[in-house]
Formats: structure tokens, C-alpha cells, sequence
């Protein structure tokens, strides 16, 4: 993946967001390439979802700069990124806790009855968008779920978790954003959300993954950038450095590297 | 009790006019003629009102406020008839003269002077043209009282047992509401003066007992709420409705046959001779004279009516539509 | 680190397990229908009153009841709105009556004909419902702030527009006073405006239940900022909750002019508190995002029926705050323990 | 998988980096104190009304305005707490002037001496309060069902125990009109009343910050879920917050009789909304868990200087209403901004 | 650790939960003997939370019963539980989002000044408080943190996670549970809070760690409890089988060998 590199798909210049007292992020880079899955990797408070955030429209950064396909954008909130074709899982999920699982997983974009129904009664298809989120959540191989209609409060952690992963794996049109998607999740539908993950790659949009999870970002990133006290401390890959070796960069044991792109 | 002279900025002196409410015409029409009478002497008029009737502790703000304003007097239509009177001996205190509007004072001899409707009077009218009325026609009476609400302030207490005393029945206790037992009073029940009260209040009496056939009324807004209940239950000609105010639309409601009788109150008058009294109070010092036989001055309650009874007097609904409220 | 050897997920067992006594079986009704916790209320004050005053159980009084809470039925279904969005709304009173006393006034002073007295006043309303919604979300201002604010403007424009005087229902065009009109059926007498308030309740339960605005107006109250962050547009989804209540609220005032046969400044003092004292009793949570219109409708009709069973059951005027106060504790803790059986 | 190469955590460097402009120094004194957007709002108010109204700025005018707020910033103080803990108190008013009734009564009708009636009357105000903290906490009936209950049934209660009467502060022992005594400090004319309501904010907000009872009055409010699993005994913080807001309401009460020189059973009609309004002009979320009482005392500070300022404008009594909603709206508007300054 | 075994210090037998038509946990067995690391793991849905819940009082098992030291006891609310010594991190964290760390950390057990302050006006230390909690975060590793007043609501998703764990390490006095402790923590401060966990049992306490993290799992536990569909299936421990055997009996792929205790 490194070398001569295309236009990125999603870029961020030295974006820097403050708190009152507190700097999250302090003028970081970031640069998303055509079907890489990028992972960001940092110690805890280093500025990853601040960054993320800014990305998705979901914080306003005090400065800096956001690209889309080479083109600036502004967005001022989640809907416009959304409307740009970028999904993101937050780390907080971002579900309606009293909503069931298939209002979550179509919130925002529910599909209608066809006919007369859907067009002026603006009905809901309330049963196909059961059947959907039922298979959203078997492919995520959640396979405890008793009961769809469930509210999203009562759901396990990690059911819950899979719900947001589900949302936007299934929607994600240009770039798929997922911060710590995986920390809830049982080995099993971890490894299942890693697989969901090359699949969305393979199906041509580029993912951003943000874990703690090394194992987890060796085995899938195409490329790992490492956030370290609100900055950029340089992007690796998997071949050119070790877990330990990534570890260090991000704790500041090791200098980074000089960053290549 | 020497008043300072000093009125404030401006030069010219000022004088207070505090309402229950800001909202009921009544009292709209007491401003009004607070008003005329204040321009026609000079001096500035300051109002204030309460939020709801009862509501005490505004008015006593108020009575600070025209304390600390300087002014030579004010006419106050007591929410709390005993509540209020701390603070108006404050304000006497400084020299101001105070009228009560409408609502004596207790004691009345708190204020300098009341100009007022007997609202008892008022009561009394309308039971006696009631009772005439009935008797004429021989009937029995089954009566729904419909009074303002579970305070038992004076005003409803007064217009309440006024119409029974009128009406010839035993009130018992004056002072109370509802402590009589003769059974041609199907119920009580209390409609905060307004339309929507009257109408809900006069659909559940007539639920308990459908052979009422006299309805009291606190005021004519509520009579007319309740007429809407008698006549979605088909009873409108065979109930006669009583009331007491005289607004317009309530004289308009006499002549349309919805209330029967009404005492017709005259809050502009009130409000006017009370501006006077205390302009000549702060050009002389004199002091307004009660009526002869009464401790207050009363500006008089008129019944008005288009079905005169014999030995009571009264208006038609067209004199009454001149004289609405002046 | 990767699990390869993987089973087939087997669909859980105990699924199909079910828990068949009785017991359970009205745990589980229950659990799905929270509305019938305040049913169950409603049912056993009518039986408690009917046993009071036989007359109580009559389909003239039944009819009578329902035409009184009419008018606060309407006001609590846009305030169910709201209070779903986690909001509230203290101006609901002052716009039914100003928008009232604005047809009023448009149909008689101004002398435009019924149907454009009525339109412009229904527009009025949800102009003012409009402006509460702009100010929520444009401005930020917390709900009970804004609807503090501006039920203070409106009421005191209502007073200036009105003179306070009241604008007699004979004066007005028949348009303006047939929310009033009963039609019998059976010994039932319904005014058309309960069958309008009826058909509102409908149309807003499906709206909420079938449709993706529904969906949205949970979310928002739920959870405001993962709604925002799950790509809703919650300041439009608030700003037409807004607007739609403002509307409600002027056919309420419609309603209202009907039921009077007038229209009066001085009316409803207590609609910011009845509407919403329905809203709680039919089990919608203040804090928003739980419940439903069909409770609201229920809590609106409970509440009728205390006030007109304690006066068919004799009770003094003075007693009648006591007692309904007591019923509203008991109607509250008869629902909690419903919803406690459930588990 | 274990790392085991590790530095020394260096202090995070950007920690002493200090952004040091003006403006955000502003920023700062703004984020750590909430308190001062109410009280820049309360500022511009005085200095507009200042010049509208020379009358309006001087010391005899000012302590009217303390005398004049200082019962509803005692029972905006309850309040304060209750609205902490995500609660409302509907029953405010009808506590107050029960409990006014109530010390009126045992002092003259059943003799006691003053200072009996008055701690009978206190206990009263606080059993009251302890009835709301016993179906809040016990029944878990919502907050605001809970005191529309019991205000209903207080205020009943205090038509029949008062029979509707107003008792005269002259047949009082002195004990119950002795907060109304005026001492005067400069050209200032303070109340023992102001005095014993400045008394109690001051107890009440080092109670809130400085104490654990504060700590887990913030955090039950805040969260009750997270904080009865961080095991705070949630229902005793709660049950002492309404007994607390009870026998605050009960002082209020003494107060009041003090200021009014009378205990009537029909004053009192406004408090909740007022109470609420004080409180929340303050700052304090109306969602649990954010603000306090300095807030309050602001807030209640505002609607005073709003009235009297309004009235010695010479603004004509109907449109008070629109200029009061107004101002609100303003003020809510300008501290809004301010924070919004901050980030 | 396996073989003759003394009583242990808490027990359940036989717990049951349902939630309407779902069923969290169904008649499920745990002993946690002294001095032992036991880790519980299972698929997300299993029952893990909800089990752990049941023993600190944060929920009423509809039947079983609970034993701490032999003795039965019934914990109405998580209170008795903490009065009793047992000290819980829930996965949902339960820190309240509008105080500070230290207040957090404090919640419950708030330290008063000394002398008459503290006794008589009941003033608490927030100095102290402030310190302490400097300590207790920095002793996690938490080296990002940059204001300790700040409102825990608005720390990143691990420095939150962190407040609760050092409350629970700091104050448990006869168990200490965690539910998913590093879930969102980064390598490093993940690192450090498995040390805490072996700090804590040598100081003789016991700990129930819930985690999908099977390398920490296996590094840190010396017994195994798989949870699966409401149940325990079975106990193991990490040398008698491999991470592989684990995940394979926690997803239902192989058999659970018959439980020996
Ligand atoms: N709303 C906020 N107000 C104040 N400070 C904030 C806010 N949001 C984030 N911060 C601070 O900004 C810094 C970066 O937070 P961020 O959530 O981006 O970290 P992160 O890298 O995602 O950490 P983690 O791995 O723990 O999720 C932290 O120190 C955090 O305390
Ligand atoms: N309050 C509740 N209401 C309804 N169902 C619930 C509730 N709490 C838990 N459940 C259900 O009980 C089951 C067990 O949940 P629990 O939280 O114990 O799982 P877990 O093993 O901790 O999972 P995870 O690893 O994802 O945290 C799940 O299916 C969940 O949906
Ligand atoms: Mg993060
Ligand atoms: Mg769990």
C-alpha cells in the first residue's frame, strides 16, 4: 500500500479541537487511501475519537482542514458526513436505547411498504426491516439474541455493540468509520466484525478501525496510524513494524519513525 | 397623616389602581374609568393586578410599589379582604389615601373609604326576582349553585347566601358556603368564574339531579358556560339561570333569554369616583363620605331584566345595553 | 489467535421455552402493552363510581364525560409530542386561547368568513407553535424556558387583542360552533368534536407507531445526541413537533369555541397542568422518548371521570382537591404495580 | 502479547501550555463557574432598569426587591434540591401555605405559644415534604405525579383546617410576625426574613459542595441507576431532600406570614411555576445533576428586579406580561451565549 | 489450584434471571475460592453480566441462592453487597458523568477533613481526595489526563473506564469483581490493570475478571468459568486447556469436559 499513492478519500489537515482547559487534538493528519483499511492505534486520551469525530461532522475543530475525494468539505453535522456516504460506529454507540433493534439498525433510513401504503401513508415495513436486522445480526454471528423486538437498553453489551457495527457496515457507502467496534465482543463475533470488516473493503470503500486490540489491527490493517498526545506520531504497517515496536511508537518509549506519505 | 408633597419625577402626582386580575372586563372596565377620571385631574395612574383572583401577595407588592413610587393614594380591590390590611395600614402611614373598589376590606374600616356594589345586595335581587318569578308560575325550585371555587372568598360568599336569603331560604351560617340543608339546593359546585367551569360544573349537577330547574351563578361568563349544558341537554327553556355582574355580553345574554335576571354592577363608576375622591384628597385633604346607613359608599346594583316581576324593580335588557358596566 | 473450528450457531433453546401459567401470560401482555396499566385504572374508577351513583353508568354521562375532555385531550396530544421529545410545553393554554379569541375576532371584528377565520386562526397556532420550535432549536433555549417565555407574551396578546371581553358564539359564523354540535348514537350523544379529537388521536398513534417520523421523535427524546450522532435531524425533528402541537392546540381552540359557544380570554387557567397531569397519567415519562398518544387519551379520560364521579357521589367542593389528589396517588401506584408484575 | 519495554510516563506536555488571550481567560472563568451567566443577565438587568428608572437604583427600592423575592428564593431553594436529583415539586405552594395555616392556627385558635406553633408548624412543612420523599422513594411514583397528588390534597386540607379564613398578624404572638421586622443597614432596609433566606443559601450551598450528602445529591441526580450501583443509598438521598425542601418550605412559611402579616390560605398560587422558574433561570437542569443554588438565589433575584423594574418603567399591567416573557427569553438567550463563548 | 478446595468465599447455586420472555441466566453455578483469580467468559449474551449483577446486589435472581463464606446471604441492593466487601466494576462502569474523578472515585466513602470541620460541619477533604486520585489514575497509566476536576463525562472512553476500575482496586475488602475491566483500556494501561488484578489477589483478595480478552484471560486467571446460554458449561483452567479449547466450549463448538469441583 505504501509508495505512489492515489488522491486520498478522506483527508484531515491539522485539525486541532480544544475542550475549555483540555486539548484533544493538537493539529493531526490523517489520510484514508482507495479500499485500505486504515487503523489508528493510541494510548488512551490520545485523541483517536476526537479525531474520528471531527471526520463524521460530530465535533466542529477549532481549525484545520477536512478533504473528501480531494474536495474540501464542512460538515457542520453528522447528516452532512452521513449524506457524504460516511458511516461511523462510535464509541459510545450512538443507539436509542428505547428503540428495538431493527428501529437502531434503520434508524434514519427507514424503508417504506411499496404501494399506495409506503408512498401516501408513509407506512413502515415494519416486517422486512425485522427480517434484515435479523440477518444483520446472525452475520455478525450473534447468535444469543432471543428476541428482535427488544429494546437496545436491555441488550448485552456486546449485543448492543453489534447492533451499531451492523448499522454501518450495512449503510456505509463511500467510507466506513468504526471506533473500537470490537472491545464489547466475545471472540467469536469479534472475529466475525474483522471479517465484516475485509469484506467491506473488498467490496471497494475504504474503513478506518480504531482498537486497542494489536492482534486485531495486525491481522487486518493495510496501514496503522498512530495518534500519540493529539498528534500524528507517523503511520506504519504491519510488515514494516512489530507489535511491540508499534506499542512503543504509541507509548513514547520508541521515536517514531519519520513518517513516509 | 402629612404626605410629603414631593410626588416624584415627572411633577405630576401619582395615584394607584390595583385589580384582582388584569384579564376580567370588570376590571378592564375599572381601569377604564380610572383612567378618564385620572387624565381629567392630572395626575398619573399607575395599575397593578394579581395573576388570579386570591393571588394576595401581588397586590401587597403592589402596594409597596406605589409606596416607594410616592403616591398620594390608591383604589384596591382586596383579593384577601384580611390579608391586604397590614399593608394598607403601611401605606396610610405614609400619608396615602385608600379606597377599596368592589370588595370591602375586613375590617372595611381599613380603608379610608369603599366604593362598592353590595354584592350581597346584588345576591339578594336576583333570589328575590327569582323567587317571584317561580312563585308566579308555581313552581318548585330545584336549584344548582355555581359558585367561583373552594376559597370561599367574600365576593362569592356574599352573592352566594345574598341570592338564597333573596330566594327566602335559610343560609345558616352567613359567612359559609353550602352549610344549608334545604333540599331544593341540588348542589354546589365551582367554575373559577369562567365558561368552561360553568359548562363542566352545570353538566354534573344536571348528572345528580336533572329536575333543576333554577341555576345561581357566580358571574355571568359562568352563566353562560352553563346554559351551553342545559341546552345540550335540552333543557334550556325550562331552566331559568340567575347572575350577577352586567357586562355587556352578559346584558346581551339577558335579551337573548339565556339569563333571566342579572345584577348589573358599575365598576367604571366606581373606579371614577374613587379618582376623584383622591384628587380632592390631595388638593384639600378631604375625605369621601360613605353612603347614608351604610359603611361604605355604594355605587348601586341594578336588576336587569326583560321578564319584570311584580314589586321588584328593574331595567330592561336595552337600558341595560347604555349602561353596560359605565 | 483466530478460532477456526466454529459450530454452526445454534438457535438458543430456550426461545421457544415458554412459561405457560396464567400468571406469566398477563406479565407478558403487560409487558408489551404499557397502556394497559392506566386501562386497568380507568376501568376500575368507572366500576368504583358506577357502584357510587348508578346514574354514573349511563350513556348520557358517559357521553358527557367524554365531551368534557374533549378540549384537554386535544391540548394533551400535542403536549404527548413534546413531552416525548423530552420537552415541555407551559404555553399550551395560552395558544388554544389566543388562537381562539383570534378566530373569534377575525370572524366577527374583522368580519372574514367562517372557513377563513378558522384557517387563519389554525395557521396563528401553528405559528406559534413555530415560534416555541424555533427557539428550542435555533436558539437553543431549554423547552420549559421558551414555553415559560412566550406563554407570558401570548397570553398577555390575547389580552390586548381580546379588551379581555368575551366574543359570543351567536355572533360568529356557524362554522366557528359546530365542533360543538352532538350527534346521537345509540343513547350516546357525541359533539363533532369529539369525533374530531377522536380521529386526531388516531392519526397520531399511527404516525407515531408506522412511520419513520415516529421512529424519529422517540429517538430525539430518547437520546438526543446519539439520535444526532445516528444521522438524524433532530432540530427538525423538534421544530415539527413544535409546529404540530401549535396546530393541535388551535383545533383544541376550535373545539373549544364549540363546547363554550364562545370564545373567552378567560378560560384555561388550567390546561398547562391538566395537559399535562394526561400526559403522566397515561405513563409517558417526563423525561421523554417512553410512551405514547393512546395513554394520553386514557390519563385525559381518567382524569374526567374523577371529577365527574366525586360530584355524582356527592363529595363537598372542599373535598373534591383531597380526594382527587388521593386518586391520582392510588391510579399511579395501581399502574407501577401493574408494571411490577410484569417483573 | 505482553509489552514489556516501557518509558516512564512523561507528564503530558501540552498540560502547561496556557493559551493566555484575554478572551480565554474569559473562557475559562466562565467554564468553571456556570453561575456567572445568570449573573452577568442580572447585571445588565439592573443597569438597563437603572437608567430607565432613577427611582429604580437606589437603596430603598433595592431592598424591596430583596424583601419582595426573598419567600420564593426560600422555596426555590427546595426546590433547587429536588430539580437536583432530577425530581419536581409541584406541592411547593400548597406545603408553604399549609404550613402558614397551620402555625396561624395552633398560635391563635388553639393558643399555643409562639414559639411552639412555629416548631409545630416546621414539623408539619417537613412531614409534608417526608410524604413526598416516602412515595418518591418507597411507591416509585414519579416526582411529579407524586406532588401533583399531594398538592391537591394540601391544598384541601389547608381550605378545611383554614375554613377559608385569613388570621390577621396582629392576633399572632409576635414570634410569627417577627421575620417581617425590618432592620435597617445603610439607606437598606433588610428583613430578619432576608436575612434568615440569605442564611439558609449560604448553609445550603456548603452543604451541596462541601459535604457527601452534596456529593450524592449530584450524583443521584445525575445518574440514579450509576449511583445506586456505586453504592449510594439513593433513597435516603433522596427521602432527605424532600424532608429537607419541607422544612425549607416551612421556614418559607414563617416568612411569609412575616412579610404579609397575615396567614391566608389563598396566597400562594404561583409559587411552583416561580419556584421552578427561579431555578431554572439559574442554570440548574431541569434533567438532575447540573447547577445549584447561587443560581437560584440569582434567578430569583431576576424575576424581582424584572417586575418592580417593569412596573417603575411605567410599562401598562397588560403588557408586563409580554415584557416579562420577553426579558426571559433575553436573558435565557444571553446566558446561553455566554456559555457557548466558553467552547 | 484444583483439588481438595476450602469453602468458598462466595458462591452461587443455581441462579435464575428472566426479563420478561428473555432469559438472562438460568440456573448457573459459581464458587470463587480464596485467593484465586477467576475469570468468567462466554459468548456476548451468555449471562455473564447479568450473573455477576445477581452476586453484587445490582439485580434480585429470580431463584438460587448466595453464599459468602458458607453463609447465605440476600443482597437487596448493591449497598449490602459493598458493606459485605464486595467491590464491583459493572460493564456499563456506573460512574456519575456530571462529577469529577476524584469525586467518582470517592463516591460513597468520601473523606472528611480532621478535627472539628470534618466532625462537626462534616467538610470533606477535597484536597486529599484530588491527590489520591492523581495516584490511584497515575498508577494505572493513565498519563493523558490532563485536568483532574474534570467532569468524567467528558473523558475519553478509557480514562473513563479507568476511574472505575481504580475505585473498585482501591476500595474492596473481601472480593472484587470486574466486569470487561479492559474493554476500552489501551495495551498499556491494559497491561497495568492486569497487574492490579495480581496485586489485588496478593493481597489476598479474590477477583472475578469478566473478559473476551483471551490472552489476558489465560495470563492472568487461574481458573476458567465458561458461561454459555444462561449456563455455566464447565471450569477449566489455562494450562489443562488451550485458548483454542476454551473458545471452542464457550461457542458450543466442542463438548465441555465434565466439571470437576
Ligand atoms: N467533551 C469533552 N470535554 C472535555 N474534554 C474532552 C471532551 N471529549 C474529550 N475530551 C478529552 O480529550 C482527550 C482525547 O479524548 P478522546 O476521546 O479523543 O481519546 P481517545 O484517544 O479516543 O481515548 P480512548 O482510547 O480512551 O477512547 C481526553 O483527554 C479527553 O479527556
Ligand atoms: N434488563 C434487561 N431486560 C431484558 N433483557 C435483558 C436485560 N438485561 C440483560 N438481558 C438479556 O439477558 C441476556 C444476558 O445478558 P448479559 O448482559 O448478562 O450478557 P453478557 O454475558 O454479559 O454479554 P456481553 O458479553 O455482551 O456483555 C442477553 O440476551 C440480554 O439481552
Ligand atoms: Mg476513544
Ligand atoms: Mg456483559
Amino acid at each position: 500500500m505504501t509508495g505512489s499513492l492515489p488522491t486520498p478519500v478522506l483527508e484531515a489537515r491539522g485539525i486541532t479541537k480544544r475542550y475549555g482547559r483540555v486539548t484533544a487534538i493538537e493539529g493531526s493528519d490523517l489520510q484514508l487511501y482507495p479500499g485500505e483499511i486504515l487503523a489508528v492505534i493510541g494510548d488512551n486520551g490520545a485523541g483517536k475519537s476526537s479525531l474520528i469525530k471531527a471526520l463524521s461532522g460530530a465535533v466542529i475543530p477549532d481549525s484545520g482542514e477536512i478533504y473528501l475525494d480531494g474536495e474540501r468539505v464542512h460538515f457542520r453535522n453528522p447528516m452532512d458526513a452521513r449524506a457524504a456516504g460516511i458511516e461511523t460506529v462510535y464509541q459510545t454507540l450512538a443507539v436509542a436505547p428505547g428503540l428495538d433493534i431493527a428501529d437502531n439498525l434503520f434508524l434514519g433510513r427507514e424503508e417504506r411498504k411499496p404501494g399506495v401504503l409506503g408512498k401516501v401513508f408513509r407506512m413502515l415495513d415494519k416486517a422486512h426491516m425485522r427480517t434484515e436486522a435479523r440477518r444483520h445480526m446472525n452475520e455478525l454471528g450473534v447468535a444469543t439474541l432471543q428476541n428482535i423486538g427488544q429494546a437496545v437498553e436491555s441488550l448485552s453489551g456486546g449485543q448492543r455493540q453489534a447492533v451499531a457495527v451492523a448499522r454501518s457496515a450495512a449503510f456505509g457507502s463511500k467510507v466506513v468509520i468504526l471506533d473500537e467496534p470490537t472491545a464489547a465482543l466475545g471472540v467469536k463475533e469479534g472475529n466475525r466484525v474483522l471479517q465484516l470488516i475485509r469484506d467491506v473493503r473488498d467490496r471497494g470503500l475504504p474503513v478506518i478501525l480504531i482498537s486497542h486490540n494489536m492482534p486485531h489491527v495486525f491481522e487486518v490493517a493495510d496501514r496503522i496510524h498512530i495518534q500519540r498526545l493529539g498528534r500524528r506520531a507517523t503511520v506504519i504497517t504491519p510488515t514494516s513494524h512489530s507489535m511491540s515496536e508499534a506499542v512503543a511508537i504509541m507509548t513514547g518509549a520508541a521515536e517514531p519513525p519519520p513518517h513516509a506519505a | 397623616a402629612a404626605c410629603g408633597g414631593d410626588s416624584g419625577s415627572g411633577g405630576e402626582a401619582v395615584v394607584g389602581l390595583i385589580t384582582k386580575t388584569d384579564t376580567n372586563p370588570f376590571f378592564v372596565k375599572m381601569k377604564e374609568g380610572a383612567q378618564q377620571a385620572a387624565d381629567k385631574a392630572g395626575l398619573k395612574l399607575q395599575s397593578f393586578a394579581g395573576k388570579q383572583d386570591g393571588d394576595n401577595e401581588a397586590q401587597v407588592q403592589a402596594i409597596e410599589n406605589l409606596i416607594s413610587a410616592g403616591a398620594k393614594g390608591f383604589l384596591i380591590t382586596p383579593s384577601d379582604s384580611k390579608a391586604i390590611v397590614p399593608s394598607i395600614d403601611k401605606a396610610k402611614q405614609q400619608g396615602m389615601l385608600v379606597i377599596a373598589l368592589d370588595t370591602p376590606t375586613d375590617p372595611a374600616n381599613a380603608v379610608d373609604a369603599t366604593f362598592a356594589t353590595d354584592n350581597f345586595q346584588a345576591g339578594k335581587l336576583i333570589g328575590q326576582w327569582a323567587k317571584a318569578k317561580f312563585d308566579k308560575e308555581s313552581k318548585q325550585a330545584k336549584i344548582a349553585m355555581l359558585d367561583l371555587n373552594a376559597n370561599q372568598v367574600s365576593v362569592d360568599v356574599k352573592r352566594d347566601q345574598g341570592f338564597l336569603e333573596g330566594f327566602g331560604i335559610p343560609v345558616g351560617d352567613v359567612n359559609k358556603i353550602g352549610d344549608e340543608s334545604d333540599p331544593r339546593i341540588v348542589g354546589h359546585d365551582v367554575t373559577d368564574g369562567a365558561e368552561d367551569g360553568g359548562r363542566t360544573a352545570m353538566e354534573n349537577l344536571l348528572q345528580k339531579d336533572p329536575s333543576i330547574n333554577l341555576v345561581y351563578t357566580i358571574n355571568e361568563p359562568a352563566a353562560a358556560g352553563a346554559y351551553q349544558a342545559l341546552k345540550a341537554a335540552g333543557k334550556d327553556k325550562a331552566v331559568t339561570i340567575v347572575s350577577i355582574d352586567g357586562g355587556c355580553p352578559g346584558v346581551d345574554n339577558v335579551k337573548a333569554g339565556v339569563i333571566g335576571a342579572t345584577s348589573m354592577q358599575f365598576p367604571l363608576k366606581m373606579a371614577s369616583l374613587g379618582i376623584e375622591a383622591i384628587s380632592a384628597f390631595a388638593k384639600d385633604g378631604t375625605k369621601p363620605q360613605a353612603s347614608s346607613g351604610k359603611d361604605f359608599v355604594d355605587t348601586g346594583a341594578t336588576l336587569i331584566t326583560d321578564q319584570p316581576q311584580a314589586g321588584i324593580e328593574a331595567k330592561d335588557s336595552a337600558w341595560g345595553k347604555q349602561n353596560c358596566w359605565g | 489467535m483466530t478460532v477456526t473450528k466454529e459450530a454452526t450457531p445454534p438457535t438458543p433453546d430456550f426461545e421457544v421455552r415458554q412459561h405457560d401459567s396464567l400468571g406469566l401470560r398477563l406479565q407478558h401482555l403487560l409487558h408489551g402493552n404499557p397502556t394497559l396499566g392506566p386501562l386497568a385504572v380507568l376501568i376500575v374508577a368507572i366500576l368504583a363510581f358506577s357502584v357510587a351513583n348508578t346514574r354514573f353508568f349511563s350513556a348520557p354521562n358517559l357521553s358527557l364525560v367524554l365531551a368534557q375532555v374533549t378540549v384537554i385531550a386535544v391540548l394533551a396530544l400535542g403536549q404527548t409530542l413534546i413531552i416525548l421529545t423530552a420537552g415541555i410545553d407551559l404555553s399550551v393554554g395560552a395558544i388554544a386561547v389566543f388562537s381562539s379569541i383570534l378566530m373569534a375576532t377575525f370572524a366577527t371584528r374583522m368580519g372574514l368568513p367562517g372557513i377563513l377565520a378558522l384557517l387563519l386562526g389554525l395557521v396563528a397556532g401553528t405559528a406559534m407553535g413555530a415560534l416555541n420550535g424555533f427557539l428550542v432549536t435555533r436558539i437553543k433555549l431549554p423547552p420549559f424556558i421558551v414555553t415559560l417565555g412566550t406563554l407570558s407574551i401570548f397570553f398577555s396578546l390575547n389580552a390586548v387583542v381580546s379588551n379581555s371581553e368575551t366574543v359570543r358564539g351567536s355572533d360568529m359564523p356557524g362554522l366557528m360552533t359546530w365542533t360543538g354540535t352532538t350527534i346521537p348514537i345509540g343513547g350516546f350523544r357525541l359533539t363533532y368534536g369529539s369525533i374530531i379529537m377522536l380521529l386526531l388521536f388516531a392519526v397520531f398513534f399511527y404516525a407515531l407507531s408506522s412511520t419513520a417520523w415516529g421512529r424519529h421523535v422517540y429517538a430525539t427524546g430518547d437520546d438526543l445526541e446519539a439520535a444526532r450522532l445516528a444521522g438524524i435531524r433532530t432540530n427538525r425533528v423538534l421544530f415539527s413537533v413544535y409546529t404540530v402541537a401549535g396546530l393541535l392546540y388551535a383545533i383544541g381552540a376550535w373545539i373549544l369555541i364549540g363546547r363554550l359557544a364562545s370564545a373567552s380570554p378567560n378560560v384555561g387557567v388550567d390546561y398547562n397542568l391538566d395537559s399535562i397531569t394526561a400526559v403522566v397519567l397515561g405513563g409517558t415519562s417526563l423525561f421523554g422518548g417512553r410512551g405514547g398518544v393512546l395513554g394520553t387519551l386514557i390519563g385525559a379520560l381518567i382524569v374526567g371521570v374523577f371529577r365527574n364521579g366525586l360530584q355524582l357521589a356527592g363529595v363537598e367542593v372542599v373535598w373534591q382537591g383531597f380526594a382527587i389528589g388521593l386518586l391520582v396517588l392510588v391510579a399511579v401506584s395501581l399502574d407501577q404495580w401493574i408494571r411490577k408484575v410484569k417483573s
